[in-house]
């Protein structure tokens, strides 16, 4: 069944790239994962999702998929409500509908891969995937100074890739594993001296991919480059795999995080409080959401930390949840954000801040949707972020007593003034953009309001949003069951 | 049935090739790369459908020849190097007539088909070669009719300089070949690596050490690991491309295989630790220098010798990590990355040769525009870019793969944190090809044209790099003889 | 007679002059010869390792004849050598290594 | 009693908000009716529960993790919260329905409506709110629907940005409150009231100084949302929302949940009447009080030279929060929640009344353009004249007094510094409000505005004769305790307190009077001082600056770098240093032959050196 749902865009791109029409099969794939994934919300603990096929048996390594846990259950659906709405959003050029399609559905079945994996390779390989579609994008169909941007990208990301993989392959040799599964990884130890080594490399890589500070030069100028869909599924899925990785490997790291608590904690602060600041000294809306994006890193970042600190789920239960809502919150509400600003793009022709004003008056349901999503990021109670960063705060807090502060209760504080700092970029932005006096670029001569067939995409994301918003033990409740007994089918191909 | 058969058939086909040449028309001399692969094909038939029925038993030649997995492994590599070389020689004959006897016809091409069968000859022999001496002929068979090879086109000045430039440096290496074989018989009595190996202790370890020394530095030339690689980038740049590639490939496979019969008895000995650190440190060089030198490179046939170079680097490190226990073994690991560089290399001469006979350049800017010009041309260069980056999902992944595994397991971290830093300089300049496929338009927007033959082999060996990308098992089963 | 460390040590010093001419001599016609040279010098080694290596009072003729192999490899070589050394001096009228870096970096 | 019946307090402005938004909005005139009908609903069932003694507590799970409490949304509906929701429901409905006159002509007045629900909905959820996580929510909340409501005619720059600082202002006010529930749940290990009320019953040993550290934390967020100095200055700048938003959210109700908020976790503190100081440090009451004595001092001085009749009743909503605060930091939340209690129905008598006015006046806002009013706006002139003789406290007859009367009591028992403040303040407070009265209403017209005006229509002075009356009569024991028992109302002694706001109000108004009775213009602008009250101590202008030099040029600088030292150098510099390298072995491949022989042979000398002679 897994299968399936990575197969699904991957045939659709196929079709795609032989001449099938592009805009309906992506759609209809998306949607048809929309539905097969929100379904595994019903069935992700019954086994039938499982698949494990040996392809390699020196080492051995499985093609093995399934819902590991609640975790890869709601990042999968985040993916499958990104890659559907990143389908639809979005302006295809004339003429390259094979590229544009094509790709959305392979970074959305990359992604999808990635976090249905549960072999570490695949879950390491399906992210790669994922990623070349992303640069080719970029550098191909973006806007702006896309090549420099793309390039940069492919750069960084390809390093933190390469850093990453160093770190796993370390991790298994020092495991003594016998696989790459993370059923054996996660049952097996290692002893603490080369722990700390395997948890610098794999902060430092899953970092770089997560623009963790100071690895994140990449991410701003690519999402703002970036056509909407990528910068979409990039920004809203694809990132959320180092923190996915990195919460999942850390039970194997736990006593090797610690050692570099300090920093960790250093660098996050980093994310919020000086991409902070770069943040709100942007002139361009898709740069200062780009650096947005960077920023809220820094809080998912912050949970991890709590958790590091902690030294296991069990002694912060908060950590993890915290984390996850928070991904899923983020990876919505910036997916929404980089829609909207496209459709701004698009309709005004603009995105700096100077030329824009009053868009509120000729399109009153996008000021309606973006502000939705600019409240979300900025973390208003009611929006799915809020539900995420109250549960960060909370992590960062458990355990404490009331004597002294630790480090990671004084992270928490200044991060909480991150919380100020986005409000006040947000809010700016939102002021210059949606209020105040028409100007030539928006006023309503000019500029049409979406359609309510446009905003369904749209519409969807903010659903999602105010759902897990208002009620986040509609996510949380995930989490809390166990994984299915795993199915010993192995297929040995030798 | 005698195994070197083999080896008679190949080298006998080579012959009446050279007869055949001899007496067919100007216009059909691609006819005889044709039967060439004919006769390959019939070495490879017989090799892989009746490798059973072969057998060294009771021949006199068992002393100087070995038939094992491993040499059964590197024979069918050989030949199926040589099948795609003389399949892109086909491709290439156009440019090489026009610097050889006569441009219009195809004259002198003739010779340049039957030079591969005994280059593969050679070859085959090395794989199985388990005697310095044998070694030391099969290679000089190898070794002269490549000299020829490289500098084939008489009217390119650069291939010609390519060629002196190979002659030169390969005649010291011989030099050096002799020399340290010479020393290790003095110090053992004996040519039979088998013998040598059990002589090899503390006490004689001097002279040993420094034949063995002397025996690597030939060696390393001909793999191309650093410091003697210098000849890569030229020789590779000014040689007629099917000689690129099989220089690249199949040459430095014989090498690899050579090196491996060489140094296992050393390995395997007391004297292991010594030499598997000067492997180390050969590894970590060539890592090191093949992939920053190749950064700067402007020139896709001169980048590829640089990764080529970068790659021989990547396979010394499972060697430097020995290990010749039952879990994976170097050798597993050697045979296995070589025969995914194998595919990927081809792929790409394949489509160097195709962008120069639309373009007239191998320059990396011959790409620009590929992917508008040819988008499913590009989408497969991309892919086999992106292979020889070492991708996930991809053939060359599971190559780099192996080889960090093992260095990681045998603890090499020196090596390994450079070929960590290579790797990620592969990144840079491989995706520079990339970058100029779809981010960068050509002047020219016509398409570019492409043979069915072309076509089919990329798509193949495309296709290959993907499905052993995903499924890297049927490697094994090569690999396991 | 002469022991072996005088041969060694005088097939080392030919090896060596032929590597310092490989180095020093422009013209390649003569950097072939020290090639030669070179190919000599290991031969010697071979030789006197065999004189000095008594199997049941006879030398160990093994070093000998790979001494054969040798020589006709380096005939091979120097055939194949001077064909392509003609042929550049046809195309360039010069074999002087210094004119032969149109390919560098 | 039924559970469901609290959760339709929550749900009917909800739905109607939803509902307005969703389609009713394409009809302007039945969202309007919508929104107003279930403010109506909720005042019923707010009635109806005041009038049910028993406390009701429900709650679902809203976060719930394995090994940890969790988060419950949950209504507390005890004495204090009911007679909250009563002023909050009483006001919010006299304000829908002045509403529905006021912005009878306004474009969007769906999205107005709309605003006001989602704010009846925000508002109710602070009050009922059974848990500082909750609370926190709904604070947000309503800081959203403020935000809206403020910036309801967005296009009109100084509204736009008037939202916006109101909104950042309470951000800076909640980082504080998130730390201090932070801190207390660490402390406590409690989030909900009745869990705080447990501890502090039976305290577990803690940290006294941690403790005060977080009520203080917690009193930062009060700051935001009460407007207290140093971040008061949004208050004054949200006057740029309609009038009846600014009478309902930003002086009956939504302002006082800081005091509110105070109110409830200082009660939360002291379960069977404990006494507050035997738990929290002497520090943090001081502060609180000081704080609130120097806004109400400040506010008061600022409003003396105020020229807009809603600025000067902002800067008199912001000096009669101090008094509420004040009364919080004495520990002694009931005289500030009965202050709450009465100033909400005055004070939303004078905005609606100043709402009327300007309607009339045709959004003339400047009282020097005013005059005259009495004669052309008589229900307006009397009904704002009881507002303005509660605000200064006139004795015996006004709600004002008797609250008033308790804080100045409260003070003079515990801090005569203190105690001095609030009797001056006292005085300012009937000085500036018979300056705007003297002004406003009596005199002549002095502008076309002004001589046009008419009396508004019953929609608009049926709520105000309904607050005159609440305005005068809340006061008084029989009734405040009937409405809202919570508010403890000792009784009342002739004293020194009695005797200072006695003095206060003939002072205040005599000066007024002296001043303004017949003047065309202020007497006292542009004297020395009076400038400094009439530019706000430039307080706006510095924070200006402080924002503009401080956080811009931070952010500038922050960005230079990070493009110059992190994208320039750092990484750059990996990679140059990579190129460098790559060029440098490039230098070696010569092609030359010779260079290459050389190069070779010192490869071989290595190679043997390495494994010959290195051991």
């Amino acid at each position: 069944m897994s299968l399936i749902l990575i197969l699904i865009p991957i045939l659709a791109a196929v079709a795609i790239l032989m001449g099938g029409k592009a805009k309906s099969l992506a759609t209809g794939a998306a949607a048809l994962n929309l539905i097969l994934g929100l379904g595994s919300v019903f069935s992700w603990n019954h086994g039938v999702w499982d698949l494990s096929l040996q392809v390699l048996s020196k080492p051995s390594i499985h093609l093995a998929l399934g819902f590991y846990d609640g975790m890869s259950v709601i990042m999968v659906i985040l993916s499958v409500l990104v890659l559907f709405t990143a389908v639809m959003s979005g302006k295809c050029p004339e003429g390259r509908e094979k590229l544009w399609y094509s790709s959305i559905l392979l970074i959305g079945a990359g992604a999808l891969g990635a976090f249905l994996s549960t072999d570490l390779f695949f879950f390491y390989a399906f992210h790669e995937l994922a990623l070349i579609p992303t640069f080719l994008m970029i550098g191909m169909l973006g806007s702006g100074e896309r090549k420099e941007a793309a390039w940069k990208i492919t750069i960084y990301l390809s390093l933190g890739s390469i850093i990453l993989l160093a770190g796993l392959i370390w991790l298994v040799a020092a495991s003594g594993s016998e696989t790459w599964l993370f059923k054996d990884l996660l049952a097996s130890s290692i002893d603490a001296e080369t722990q700390s080594g395997i948890a610098a490399l794999l902060i430092i890589g899953f970092g770089i991919l997560i623009s963790l500070f100071p690895f994140h030069s990449w991410a701003a100028p690519a999402y703002a480059s970036a056509p909407a869909p990528v910068a979409m599924l990039h920004a809203g899925v694809l990132k959320k795999f180092g923190l996915y990785g990195l919460i999942r490997l850390y039970p194997m790291v736990s006593i090797g995080m610690q050692d570099w608590l300090g920093w960790l904690i250093v660098l996050l602060l980093g994310n919020i409080l000086w991409v902070g600041f770069v943040t709100i000294n942007q002139k361009r809306l898709d740069m200062m959401l780009g650096n947005s994006s960077v920023m809220h890193m820094g809080y998912i970042f912050l949970a991890f930390a709590a958790l590091v600190q902690a030294g296991s789920s069990e002694a912060n239960p908060l950590a993890i949840p915290a984390a996850v809502v928070l991904m899923f919150a983020h990876g919505i509400s910036i997916a929404l954000l980089f829609m909207l600003t496209d459709t701004i793009r698009r309709k005004t022709g603009t995105v700096e801040l100077a030329e824009l004003g009053g868009l509120a008056k000729a399109a009153p349901r996008l000021a309606f949707l973006f502000g939705l999503g600019a409240m979300a990021s900025i973390g208003l109670p009611g929006l799915a972020n809020f539900s995420g960063e109250v549960l960060v705060f909370l992590s960062g807090f458990n355990g404490y007593t009331g004597n002294g502060l630790g480090c990671v209760q004084i992270a928490t504080i200044l991060a909480l003034w991150g919380v100020v700092i986005s409000a006040v970029y947000m809010l700016r932005a939102y002021r210059q953009t949606f209020q105040g006096p028409s100007v030539a670029h928006t006023n309503s001569d000019h500029v049409k309001d979406f359609g309510p067939f446009c905003q369904i995409p749209a519409a969807i994301l903010a659903i999602a949003l105010l759902v897990v918003g208002i009620y986040p033990n509609s996510l949380l409740h995930l989490l809390k069951k166990e994984p299915a007994p795993s199915l010993e089918t192995e297929q040995a191909s030798n | 049935m005698s195994s070197y058969l083999l080896e008679i058939i190949v080298l006998i086909g080579g012959l009446v090739l050279l007869l055949i040449e001899a007496f067919i028309s100007p216009k059909q001399k691609f006819k005889v790369a044709y039967t060439g692969i004919f006769i390959l094909g019939i070495a490879l038939f017989c090799l892989f459908f009746a490798k059973k029925g072969f057998s060294t038993e009771n021949t006199e030649l068992t002393r100087f020849y070995a038939f094992d997995s491993l040499a059964v492994f590197f024979k069918g590599f050989t030949i199926v190097a040589t099948i795609l070389a003389l399949l892109l020689s086909l491709e290439y004959r156009k440019t090489l007539s026009k610097f050889t006897a006569n441009p219009d016809s195809e004259d002198g091409t003739g010779e340049y088909y039957c030079l591969f069968l005994f280059a593969c000859a050679g070859m085959m022999w090395m794989a199985s070669a388990k005697d310095l001496v044998s070694i030391f002929v099969a290679l000089e068979l190898t070794t002269i009719t490549s000299y020829i090879l490289v500098g084939f086109m008489r009217r390119n000045v650069g291939s010609l300089e390519a060629g002196v430039k190979f002659l030169i440096l390969g005649a010291l290496s011989t030099g050096f070949l002799v020399y340290g074989i010479a020393w290790i018989y003095g110090a053992t009595g004996t040519t039979d690596l088998a013998l040598i190996g059990d002589q090899i202790t503390e006490k004689n370890s001097t002279y040993l050490l420094f034949g063995l020394a002397l025996i690597l530095i030939s060696l390393a030339f001909k793999v191309g690991a650093v410091p003697m690689h210098l000849w890569i980038p030229d020789v590779y740049q000014g040689a007629p491309t099917p000689t690129t590639a099989f220089l690249s490939i199949a040459s430095k496979a014989s090498g690899f295989v050579i090196m491996i019969r060489v140094i296992e008895p050393f390995l395997d000995s007391e004297l292991g630790s010594k030499v598997a650190f000067i492997l180390a440190v050969l590894a970590g060089a060539t890592i090191l220098l093949g992939n920053l030198a190749a950064i700067p490179q402007t020139n896709f046939k001169r980048l590829l010798a640089y990764s080529s170079i970068a790659n021989a680097g990547f396979i010394l490190m499972p060697l430097a990590a020995w290990n010749a226990g039952n879990d994976l073994t170097s050798k597993e690991v050697v045979a296995f990355y070589l025969a995914i560089y194998l595919i990927m290399t081809f792929a790409a001469f394949f489509i160097l040769v195709v962008i120069h006979r639309n373009t007239g350049s191998d320059d990396i800017s011959a790409f620009e525009g590929l992917g508008q010009r040819h988008p499913v041309l590009a989408l497969m260069t991309a892919i086999i870019i992106g292979a020889l980056a070492g991708l996930p999902l991809t053939a060359g992944f599971w190559g780099k793969f192996l080889a960090f595994k093992m260095a990681v397991t045998g603890g090499l971290w020196v090596p390994v944190v450079l070929g960590f830093i290579g790797v990620a300089a592969g990144f840079y300049y491989y995706f520079q090809i990339i970058r100029a496929m779809y981010w960068r338009n050509s002047l020219d927007e016509s398409p570019i044209k492409i043979s069915p033959l072309s076509l089919n082999i990329i798509a193949v060996l495309t296709v290959i790099v993907v499905i052993l990308g995903i499924w890297p098992q049927p490697v094994y089963w090569l690999v396991g003889g | 007679m002469a022991s072996l460390n005088e041969f060694l040590f005088v097939s080392g010093l030919l090896f060596a002059i032929g590597l310092a001419g490989v180095i020093i001599r422009r013209n390649i016609i003569v950097i072939f010869m020290c090639l030669e040279l070179m190919l000599a010098a290991a031969s010697l080694t071979l030789v006197a390792f065999s004189r000095f290596h008594i199997h049941n009072g006879l030398p160990d003729y093994n070093g000998q004849v790979f001494v054969f192999f040798i020589i006709t490899v380096a005939a091979a070589e120097v055939a194949v050598g001077l064909a392509i050394i003609v042929a550049l001096y046809r195309a360039r009228q010069t074999i002087n290594v210094e004119d032969l870096t149109s390919m560098r970096g | 009693m039924d559970s469901f019946v609290p959760w339709l307090l929550l749900a009917l402005p909800l739905l109607s908000a939803v509902a307005i938004h969703l389609g009713l909005k394409r009809n302007q005139a039945i969202s309007a009716i919508v929104s107003t009908a279930s403010a109506a609903l909720t005042l019923i069932l707010a009635i109806v529960l005041l009038l049910h003694k028993e406390d009701v507590h429900v709650a679902f799970n809203w976060i719930s993790i394995g090994g940890f409490a969790g988060i419950k949304i949950g209504l507390d509906l005890d004495q204090l919260a009911k007679g909250m929701m009563l002023v909050v429901t009483g006001v919010g409905f006299l304000v829908h329905l002045f509403s529905l006159a006021y912005m009878k002509d306004d474009s969007a007045k769906a999205r107005y409506f709309c605003g006001l629900s989602l704010f009846m909905f925000s508002m109710t959820g602070i009050v009922l709110a059974s848990n500082f996580i909750m609370m926190f929510v709904f604070w947000e909340l309503v800081g959203l629907s403020s935000y809206l409501l403020i910036g309801h005619w967005y296009e009109k720059d100084s509204a736009a940005d008037a939202a916006k600082k109101a909104f950042l202002t309470n951000r800076i006010g909640d980082f504080g409150f998130m730390i201090g529930i932070l801190m207390l749940w660490g402390i406590t290990g409690h989030f909900t009231f009745s869990g705080l009320e447990g501890w502090a019953a039976a305290p577990t040993t803690f940290c006294a100084t941690c403790l005060g550290i977080a009520v203080l934390c917690i009193f930062a967020g009060a700051m935001g949302k009460s407007a207290q100095a140093p971040l008061h200055v949004w208050l004054p700048d949200a006057m740029e929302g309609p009038t009846p938003v600014s009478a309902l959210i930003h002086a009956a109700t939504m302002v006082a949940a800081g005091v509110y908020m105070m109110a409830r976790f200082f009660g939360a503190l002291t379960p069977d009447g404990a006494e507050l100081s035997a738990l929290v440090p002497v520090f943090s009451g001081q502060t609180i009080a000081w704080v609130g004595g120097i806004t109400s001092l400040l506010a008061a001085l600022m409003a003396t030279q105020q020229d807009d009749i809603k600025k000067i009743l902002a800067y008199s909503t912001l000096s009669q929060l101090g008094y509420m605060v004040m009364a919080i930091g004495l520990l002694n939340p009931e005289a500030g929640m009965f202050h709450l209690f009465t100033h909400a129905w005055f004070k939303a008598l004078l905005f609606l009344g100043s709402g009327a006015v300007i309607f009339a006046c045709h959004h003339e806002q400047n009282i020097w353009k005013m005059g005259g009013l009495k004669k052309t706006m008589p229900i307006t002139f009397i009904t704002f004249g009881i507002g303005t003789l509660a605000l200064c406290g006139f004795p015996f007859i006004t709600s004002g007094f008797w609250s008033k009367e308790q804080i100045l009591e409260a003070a003079l028992n515990k801090n005569t510094a203190l105690f001095v403040i609030a009797a001056f303040v006292a005085f300012l407070t009937t000085f500036y409000m018979f300056r705007l009265f003297f002004i406003a209403f009596l005199g002549k017209s002095r502008s076309d505005n002004a001589d046009h005006a008419k009396e508004v229509g019953p929609l608009m002075y049926v709520p105000l004769i309904i607050l005159a009356i609440l305005a005068l009569i809340s006061g008084f024991q029989p009734v405040a305790q009937s409405i809202a028992p919570a508010y403890h109302h000792e009784g009342f002694h002739m004293g020194w307190a009695f005797g200072a706001s006695i003095l206060a109000v003939v002072l205040g108004f005599g000066l007024a009077f002296k001043l303004y009775k017949d003047a065309a213009e202020d007497p006292l602008a542009e004297k020395g001082i009076f400038k400094l009250f009439r530019n706000k101590f430039y307080l706006d202008e510095a924070y200006a600056k402080v924002v503009g030099y401080g956080q811009d040029t931070v952010a500038a600088f922050v960005h230079f770098f990070d493009e110059l030292i992190i994208s320039g150098f750092l990484v750059g510099g990996f990679s140059r240093a990579a190129g460098g390298i790559g060029r440098l072995f490039g230098r070696l491949q010569s092609g030359n032959l010779q260079g290459y022989a050389v190069l070779f042979g010192l490869g071989v000398l290595l190679i043997i050196y390495l494994t010959v002679f290195v051991s």
